[in-house]
């Protein structure tokens, strides 16, 4: 029921935050997610990779947090890529229509790419 | 409630389970986890499960943040041959309008959850009372 | 006993989580869930957690294999800052000699149950009551 | 919240039943499992290796059960042997005394050859 967050920066060809997210995303943990993504934004950190993989939970809190951080980014004409793989979560990106505004990925490497 | 219960379900008599929380955040995960144990003692698909799970959790989720002095959320499962209905009670105050059925348009940071309610579940409707809080009752179907 | 908690407790009110099953076998594993849940959210060690659903569960098979007439099982989790306080109520009658600590001698095949929750929790407690049914009381610290 | 039940036999040097549980043994899953042991009991078996390696949880029921087949087995003087490594479960072996009266392993090879 908790989450694990951790940001590191990728080298590749085009360089990016990543935050890998560990857990469950819910009411009671999104603040620390929702804190992280600020966190990186204030700073100068405007395109994003947010990693799902190891996300078993999502709820709308969560969704919210991902939503507020692309409108932030896009301020500063960034962008946010999502990892998922997982079918729930997927699904729930389906039905929201999340999936026509952000860019989910199977891989970091294709998120990181696609910026 | 029970009563009426025993008269609708025809095998093994009716069957409920409640449970109530503090109405604080940290203690959705536990009636998260609480409906999995139940859903999946019924049977349900692990897709259905994580349906349910969600659900149930915005509804928690809902009275938390916007029941408006309320102590506690209460969640109650009653279970038949066929379907699982949950009720999520608290007893803070509310206003009809937000909670009518939606078309999602631009994507806002809020406004999901009560979306996502109706479309997780098979039959949704919600209860307001002024004086007695808010009462969601959802229905899921098993599929055979 | 809401309001004597909040007097017990200093740091931020008293918390009671509320479980109702069914008395019957297949939803104590609904019961152990729901206490793990809300041992982990208390930080208690995974050892202790494993403890707690063993003592809970133990308590709510008892009431359902014992408390004659016993409809539900009721479980309450009183949650402090330095230790959990379960009570675990059925409405079914029982005989006081049974739930008296015992030493175990020869292993028989049943009379573990009330041993196993001596032993796991902190302090334990069993009030009868012919009328109201058996109510047990058990206390587990964290341990810092 | 389940339990899986699997009978085999063991060809090793000293032949026996296997039986191999995985999941939670509880006063809801229990029945299933004393059918078996007793099923195998009522027809001949008498020397019984219990593997416990994939069990989570086990209650006094699951103990009862337990209990209860060695009780059978030895009138006919045979053996029950248990494979556990949880060490949960090691400990309400050890709680409750029946470390003493059951011979509890790390392998089933060992459970087998110990019969
Ligand atoms: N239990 C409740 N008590 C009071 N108001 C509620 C309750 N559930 C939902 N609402 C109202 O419905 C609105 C929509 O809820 P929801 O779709 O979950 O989005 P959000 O919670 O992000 O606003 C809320 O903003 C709130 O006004
Ligand atoms: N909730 C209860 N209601 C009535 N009797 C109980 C209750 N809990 C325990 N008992 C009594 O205590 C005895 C010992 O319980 P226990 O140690 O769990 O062993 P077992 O359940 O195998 O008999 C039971 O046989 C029963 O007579």
């Amino acid at each position: 029921m908790d989450i694990k967050v951790n940001v590191r920066e990728s080298n590749g060809q085009r360089p990016c935050s990543v935050v890998d997210l560990n857990g469950e995303i819910d009411v009671y943990t999104s603040p620390k997610v929702k804190e992280t993504i600020t966190g990186l934004i204030d700073s100068g950190h405007y395109a994003l990779v947010i990693n799902l993989e190891n996300v078993r939970y999502i709820d709308s809190t969560g969704l919210g947090v991902l939503i507020g951080g692309l409108k932030r980014v896009r301020e500063h004409s960034g962008a946010v890529n999502l990892v998922c793989t997982n079918p729930q979560i997927k699904k729930i990106f389906d039905i929201t229509g999340l999936v026509k505004i952000f860019g989910i990925y199977d891989t970091e490497a294709q998120a990181c790419e696609n910026l | 409630m029970r009563e009426s219960l025993i008269l609708e379900t025809t095998t093994g008599g009716g069957n409920v389970v409640e449970l109530r929380i503090p109405s604080k955040a940290e203690w959705v995960g536990v009636a998260r986890l609480a409906v999995a144990g139940i859903a999946s003692r019924l049977q349900f698909s692990i897709e259905d499960i994580e349906d349910l799970k969600l659900a149930v959790a915005e509804a928690c989720t809902n009275c938390i943040q916007h029941a408006t002095g309320g102590e506690s959320v209460s969640i109650t499962c009653q279970i038949y041959p066929d379907k699982i209905k949950v009720t999520v009670e608290d007893s803070g105050s509310a206003t009809a309008s937000d909670l009518a059925p939606k078309r999602l348009g631009e994507p806002t940071v809020g406004g999901l959850g009560v979306f996502l309610i109706r479309s997780l579940m098979d039959d949704v409707e919600y209860e307001l009372n002024p004086e007695s809080g808010t009462k969601l009752t959802m229905t899921k179907f098993l599929r055979t």
